[in-house]
């Protein structure tokens, strides 16, 4: 009974999000207050529910639910370790968002538009992190393409248009070479589990045919690294920049990249398996990649005048670092690479919120208007220099503790090239975040912001958010030893599932 | 060569010259003849076939034509008051070509 | 002399029959009731006949008692009970949504008009779906046309009437062509029975000429490419009510009965290039048809372009199913296409008829700053949208896999790149609509006219439609094991 | 042959030659009227020796009756019909249609 | 020998009036030239054994058809225009492409019904064999209301939907039909009153006769109806019914009642008898013959509308 109930676990956070939006829309523009804790309500139950799956897993009960879509492929929601890694990130992170959302967009129009959808966003995000075989990890994915899409162009200028095009010439693009790949491996090995290590059918057929099984997985490679905005393919990243801060908080910054970073995971460990991709010499391919849109983006990063745009090309460079971490081939990098999928989630969700007050507080886009910022808005100054600092590097911060996996992981592969990145990434973040701390805090102020409100800092519906996740910025550093933690959480995925690197 | 043969090359002449005067003429009338010409030309190849047996008059084909003769007046009606409605609003006879 | 299969197969012909005859006898506006009532029969005949086919097998109905040759034949196989409950959901949101788009006062002649032809209409595209006799079929097809071309000028505007005879022209051409390949066949066979003529009519030339004349009439009556000229003005043109019923269900019967009778009566015609050829023709629908839908400046047009585009997936299946490899994934894609088109397709069209209705237009670009009152028709046309691009998670969706891993099984590449184009063309297109429709009203334009009240059904009617392609789309597997019923063997 | 078919030949051969005579008078006759005349007279005449000798080898009176009746409606039709197009032509030319003058 | 030469005359006639009608430069010409070959049509009908056909064909094909193909004549020529204005023909690439895509067509199916074997067995000589069991004696109303009723059904549906469709597309009363008379206030021709007399009562005798001659030889409903059209379509030209725009419940009930009587008997079969459109044993004859009777108004009702142009017609004797 109690192992039949923790089944339907992943079915009812999934419905739980889905009927949150269905509400969402069905309320309408009008019913403010309910909509508000019906948003509230979902993403609190859905967390719930989360945690209670992780409680589950760690009991060691298999979270699983699947039904058939069609002869031969099957809808299947398993909530293994690395599932619940992205799943309760994003749960978190949408129940963090969805209050700085409800501040933020206070007063605009369309929010019963912009809520239901967002509530998609995270069903599909959820979805693509429990996906339990490649049909259903396809499924989400596009549904995250398609719900995201209303939430690019949600202020609806033309601008945002042409965003959204972009967005989804990109997306849909690697959307249909995921598509191709998908059924091109369901039709060569028929449907199969995501297995650590990968599928031994998957292995066989490699055998069999070599260069389809080669051209297959750079098909779901070029799927997938679309959304994980590798090189050449990032483009659309920038230009999404457009929508509403909390959409690039959560969806760009962390879900949407993130699903296609899992997504490069997925397939390389628990399709193919490391050593099958790297036989098919795929995966140098995939490190020189990740390398080139880490310095890449960074370098981009420095050119940029708008703060947002700037973050944004830093993700560009920081997710790759996951990529780089499977690429790399060793349990020490794939826990750094894992880690750091929850790492720089919540410090780039900070970032773009922080980016989100100055904008809605002082109505500055701009970086060279920021100076003397800090003192205007110390709290959230103080929240972006944390979540700063931690992308560079610094220890203790989260982001110093990914990189140094990531670091040790490579040497301890012979890969001594990585730490060269990894020094020339650290080296570039400097360069384009410390300036910013410097107008911040230590330049005087050359404009006269007035008060909103009598508040200097931003509304506290946008600053608690901050403080959260700053806080859990230094928290998953300092505290990264212990089993929860998610550097601790990524070692135990990595122990169980790929004893084998 | 048997009746019904004869019968049966002069349905398909019938057809060819219906579906020529379909393309060639354009006014609205004549097309609607044209589609009158085919439909005979159906008619006749079943009536023409069903006379090939020996021993016996095929009546299946006949009560087929009986009943494809009500359809064909039916079709016709309705394409005429069509046809006559299309002019009354457009003053055209024919259908522009540069449609669709 | 027995009948055989069950009783709700000739019923499903008979019940919206004699409910249009009834509605004609006494007046729309006498009885505005008795649509939705036989509707509502009508719905429970053929869920009784699916009921029969699923637990049953295929249901052979002989009407008179008379065995084929002589008698006509009922047939109800898995995709023909597909194809009845298909028009039996969208048959009963048409007649829900046109109650009140119809008594609206505008339209109140059109009422009284509408209802006899639509339900006769019902009856015949039932009928279409049933017959296992060729003449028969070439009646129904006969009846589908003489109501489907009223249908279309019912507005009276020089568009449609012009619409509507190019229509009703190419149309009775089609069946012309139709009815002399029957002629052959009856020549040849001495049967009208698609499956016996299917057994005695083997591979020579004239059985090749009638499948070709039969084959282009069809095509035609399916608007597939190069054919498919009639198609966008009529449909773009007609009510709301008819533009579902004629692009969910009236073009898709002609494409339906390409496989019907390639399948069941021409297989042993059915040789790789003819395969190729029509499957070709399905392609350039595909490319053709989205490149179209495209460049559209007004909804309407682009949803109708769009259908030319989406009645091209089935016939991809005919040089599939020559591979043994492919052969089933592809029938059941091709079949299940049919099925998510028409419901997608239905909901599209109601959907853009409710902002129709509301905005008095449907030029594109009027549409930057829809009225959130149209939000949920909106949001039903995105929803139907991503099930025409095939997109996760709609029957549309599940339709593509199918047929997309049947080509890809039987190595067939070049069909497989359609397919996966053909979806990114309708993303192109569908979301150049939707766009427009989040996108905000320009900021110098005056404040917008209020748009007209939309009743409540017809709001969520089209939301309905649209639901259940998502319904569909959750899993495919029960309509796939009805499709069972009856398959052909290379297909099972 | 008998008498009767010998007749009835004759009635036949008879009857094809109205025709003949008519249809050259309906082609080759100017105006209305003159055409009207000989197509009407020529068309009765030879339909009534038509008839006639076919029911001169009918098998039963029953069928002489029914030709009889082709014949007599055939008159009827052919008369109005004549009348009518008549009428219509002197009125187009100005007459007044209510009587001949 | 004769016999042959007759065939090749007939078919002569027939293809050469077929090309008249195409090619002919005017276009009252086309049409007249058409109904002559509905005419010959008939012949052809019955020089090939189908007499019932031969019937059909006279009344419906060359009749009807040609009453309507004139009345559209008239409406479609503008006024004061006196020849046919008739839009520019197609360039000659175009007659060239649609010679030999005819050409084609012409070929194959001559080529496929050269190659066409007579099946040994056949729906028809079934029929011929059975034709005991369908309770009538003529063939072709065994099949058309016994062995295929439905299609007899779907058939007249054909009819109602096409007066249907109609009403939808119709123009107003006063343009729709025949149009006015030439002379409205010339009178009626003296005659007129004369040959209504004959020919009323006459044709409702002949199609009573034609309907319950169905059942033992050529004629039925179809004639009937076809016949009693034609009346009515003298009747409206002559004025005696006058175009309405309301269809009566009498006028209803004539349109549709036959319809509804031949499903409903039809559906009876399902209880009554084996099958939906089966007849309990016995009864065959009777219910035909009821059937035949309802469909004959449900025929000649809407071919009358159909050819008035109206919703419903009026009496307005004189």
């Amino acid at each position: 009974m109690m192992a039949a109930a923790y089944g339907l676990l992943p079915l009812a956070a999934l419905l739980t999000a889905v009927a949150t939006a269905a509400i969402v829309f069905a309320l309408g523009d009008a019913r403010r207050r309910q909509r508000t804790f019906w948003n509230l309500f979902g993403a609190g139950t859905k967390l719930a529910l989360v945690l209670l799956m992780a409680h589950g897993v760690l009991q060691g009960h298999t979270l699983e639910v699947a039904w058939p879509a069609l002869p031969g492929a099957t809808l299947r929601l398993v909530a293994d370790p690395l599932a619940l890694l992205f799943a309760v990130l994003s749960s978190l992170l949408w129940l963090i968002t969805t209050v700085y959302a409800i501040a933020y967009l206070e007063g605009s129009g369309q929010r019963a538009r912009f809520f239901g959808f967002f509530s998609l966003c995270v069903a599909a995000t959820f979805g693509v992190a429990l996906a339990g075989n490649p049909f259903t990890f396809f499924c989400f994915y596009e549904l995250l393409t398609l719900a995201t899409y209303p939430l690019v162009v949600h202020r609806g200028h033309s601008a945002a248009l042409a965003a959204g095009r972009t967005y989804l010439g990109y997306t849909l693009g690697g959307g249909a070479a995921l598509l191709a790949g998908t059924a091109a491996l369901y039709v060569a090995v028929g449907e199969q589990p995501f297995t650590p290590g990968g599928m031994p059918a998957v292995a066989e057929w490699a055998d069999r045919a070599p260069v389809a099984a080669t051209a297959v997985l750079a098909l779901l490679l070029g799927g997938v690294a679309v959304k994980a905005a590798l090189f050449p393919l990032q483009g659309w990243l920038p230009a999404a920049m457009v929508a509403p801060a909390p959409v690039s908080a959560l969806l760009h910054a962390v879900a949407v990249v993130k699903a296609g970073a899992f997504g490069v995971v997925r397939i390389i460990e628990d399709t193919y398996g490391y050593a099958l991709a790297a036989e098919l010499h795929v995966t140098p391919v995939l490190s020189a990649l990740a390398a080139v849109t880490i310095v890449y983006g960074s370098v981009r990063a420095l050119a940029q005048a708008e703060l947002k745009r700037r973050l944004a090309f830093s993700t560009v460079s920081q997710v790759s670092f996951i990529t780089l971490g499977v690429a790399a081939g060793s349990q020490l990098a794939l826990i750094g690479g894992l880690a750091h999928l929850v790492h720089q989630g919540l410090m780039k969700i900070t970032l773009f919120f922080c980016a989100g007050n100055y904008a809605e507080t002082l109505g500055e886009h701009r970086i060279d208007a920021l100076n003397g910022a800090g003192r205007r808005m110390p709290v959230t100054s103080a929240a972006f220099t944390v979540a700063a600092l931690g992308m560079m590097g610094a220890p203790p911060l989260a982001g110093f503790i990914s990189k140094w996996y990531l670091g040790i992981g490579a040497l301890a592969q012979g890969q001594g090239w990585v730490i060269g990145v990894l020094v020339a990434s650290t080296l570039l973040n400097a360069a384009y975040f410390l300036p910013i701390l410097r107008r911040l805090w230590l330049l005087p102020a050359t404009r006269d912001w007035p008060a909103r409100a009598g508040r200097a800092e931003a509304h506290r519906g946008l600053l608690d958010p901050v403080l959260l996740t700053a806080t859990a910025v230094l928290l998953a550093g300092l505290l990264a030893a212990t089993p929860l933690s998610p550097l601790g959480w990524a070692a135990r995925i990595v122990e169980q599932g790929y004893p084998g690197l | 060569m048997t009746q019904a043969g004869l019968y049966t090359l002069a349905a398909s002449a019938l057809a060819g010259i219906g579906v020529y005067g379909l393309i060639v003429r354009r006014h609205l009338l004549r097309r609607i003849l044209a589609l009158n010409l085919l439909g005979n030309a159906v008619f006749l190849l079943l009536v023409a076939l069903a006379r090939r047996h020996p021993g016996y008059v095929d009546p299946v084909p006949h009560a087929m034509v009986l009943t494809g003769i009500v359809v064909a007046v039916s079709a016709t009606a309705l394409a005429l008051v069509l046809a006559r409605r299309y002019y009354a609003e457009t003053g055209l006879r024919h259908l522009p070509e540069d449609e669709g | 002399m027995a009948a055989g299969g069950a009783l709700s197969l000739p019923l499903a012909f008979l019940l919206p029959l004699l409910t249009a005859l009834v509605v004609f006898l006494l007046g729309a506006r006498r009885a505005p009731w008795l649509p939705g009532i036989g509707a509502l029969a009508t719905v429970a005949a053929v869920a009784d006949a699916v009921r029969h086919v699923a637990a049953h097998g295929p249901q052979a109905y002989h009407l008179g008692g008379w065995m084929p040759p002589l008698g006509v034949e009922l047939y109800a196989d898995g995709l023909a009970a597909l194809m009845l409950a298909m028009t039996a959901a969208v048959g009963l949101a048409v007649t829900a949504y046109a109650g009140p788009y119809l008594h609206d006062g505008h339209h109140h002649q059109e009422a009284e008009r509408f209802w006899p032809l639509w339900l006769v209409q019902w009856a015949a595209l039932n009928g279409t779906f049933l017959a296992a006799d060729l003449f028969n079929l070439y009646i129904m097809l006969e009846l589908v046309t003489l109501t489907a071309v009223p249908l279309v000028a019912i507005t009276g505007d020089r568009a449609s009437l012009g619409a509507a005879m190019r229509y009703l022209l190419l149309a009775l051409l089609a069946s012309l062509a139709y009815l002399l390949g029957v002629a052959l066949l009856y020549g040849g066979t001495g049967t009208l029975h698609l499956r016996q003529v299917g057994e005695l009519v083997g591979a020579g030339g004239p059985a090749a000429v009638a499948a070709a004349l039969i084959t282009a009439g069809l095509l035609l009556k399916g608007a597939i490419f190069p054919l498919h000229t009639w198609l966008v003005p009529a449909h773009s043109n007609a009510p709301a009510p008819a533009s579902a019923v004629l692009s969910a269900l009236v073009v898709q019967a002609g494409v339906y009965l390409v496989l019907r009778l390639w399948l069941w009566t021409f297989p042993a015609l059915l040789s790789p290039a003819v395969g190729w050829l029509l499957g070709g023709l399905g392609a350039a629908s595909v490319l053709y048809g989205s490149l179209q839908a495209l460049r559209q400046s007004r909804l309407k047009p682009v949803i109708a372009y769009s259908t030319v585009a989406q009645l091209g997936y089935p016939l991809l299946l005919l040089p599939l199913a020559a591979v043994p490899a492919a052969a089933a994934q592809a029938w059941q894609g091709a079949a299940y296409y049919i099925v998510a088109h028409g419901l997608a397709k239905a909901g599209a069209f109601l959907a853009a008829g409710n902002i129709r209705y509301s905005l008095g237009h449907d030029r594109l670009a009027g549409l930057r700053g829809i009225a959130p009152e149209l939000s949920v028709s909106v949001l039903a046309l995105g929803l139907a949208f991503v099930s025409l691009m095939g997109l996760p998670p709609t029957a549309g969706f599940l339709a593509k896999w199918q047929l997309l891993s049947g080509a890809l099984g039987g190595g067939q590449w070049p069909w497989a790149a359609v397919i996966v184009l053909g979806g990114l063309l309708a993303a192109g297109y569908g979301l150049r609509v939707l766009a427009m429709a989040l996108a905000a009203a320009p900021s110098d334009e005056p404040v917008r006219r209020p748009p007209q009240r939309l009743p409540r059904r017809m709001v969520a009617v089209p939301l309905l439609l649209a639901l259940a392609v998502y319904l569909l789309g959750v899993s495919a597997v029960p309509a796939l094991r009805l499709l069972e019923q009856g398959a052909p063997e290379a297909l099972g | 042959m008998t008498v009767a078919e010998w007749l009835s030949v004759g009635a036949l051969a008879l009857g094809a030659a109205f025709f003949f005579t008519g249809t050259v008078g309906l082609l080759r006759f100017p105006g209305t009227f003159a055409r009207l005349h000989a197509l009407t007279k020529a068309d009765n005449l030879g339909l009534g020796c038509v008839a006639l000798g076919l029911a001169l080898q009918a098998d039963s009176a029953w069928v002489a009756a029914k030709l009889a009746l082709v014949w007599g409606v055939a008159l009827v039709a052919a008369t109005v019909s004549a009348h009518l197009i008549a009428r219509y032509t002197l009125r187009e030319r100005g007459g007044t249609g209510r009587a001949p003058p | 020998m004769i016999d042959r030469a007759f065939d090749l005359l007939l078919i002569g006639g027939m293809l050469g009036l077929a090309v008249q009608v195409v090619a002919s430069r005017a276009l009252f010409r086309s049409v007249v030239l058409f109904i002559a070959l509905g005419l010959l049509m008939a012949v052809v009908w019955a020089r090939l054994a189908a007499p019932d056909l031969a019937l059909a064909e006279a009344a419906i094909g060359a009749g009807l058809t040609g009453a309507l193909l004139l009345a559209a004549y008239r409406a479609l020529q503008p006024a004061g225009e006196a020849g046919d204005a008739e839009p520019a023909a197609l360039p000659r690439r175009w007659a060239l492409v649609a010679a030999v895509l005819s050409g084609a067509l012409v070929a194959a199916i001559g080529w496929a019904v050269l190659g066409l074997e007579p099946p040994a067995a056949s729906a028809g000589r079934e029929a011929l064999a059975r034709l005991g069991e369908s309770g009538v004696k003529s063939p072709i109303t065994a099949v058309l209301l016994s062995f295929r009723a439905v299609d007899t059904l779907a058939e007249v549906v054909v009819l109602f939907a096409a007066f249907l469709g109609a009403r939808v597309v119709a123009e107003p009363l006063g343009r729709a039909g025949p149009g006015p008379r030439p002379d409205p206030a010339g009178g009626e021709p003296v005659l007129m009153p004369l040959l209504l007399r004959v020919t009323v009562p006459m044709g409702v005798l002949v199609a009573g006769y034609l309907l319950w001659s169905g059942g033992h030889q050529p004629g039925g409903a179809f004639q009937a109806g076809a016949v009693l059209a034609a009346l009515g379509v003298l009747l409206r030209l002559t004025g005696r019914l006058q175009p309405v725009a309301e269809t009566s419940p009498a006028e209803r009930l004539a349109l549709v009642g036959g319809i509804v009587l031949f499903s409903a008997i039809g559906l009876a079969g399902a209880g009554m008898a084996s099958a939906v459109l089966a007849y309990p044993e016995g009864w065959a004859y009777t219910l035909i013959l009821l059937i035949e009777t309802g469909l004959t108004l449900a025929i000649a009702l809407p071919l009358t509308l159909l050819f008035s142009g109206s919703a419903g017609l009026r009496w307005r004797g004189r």
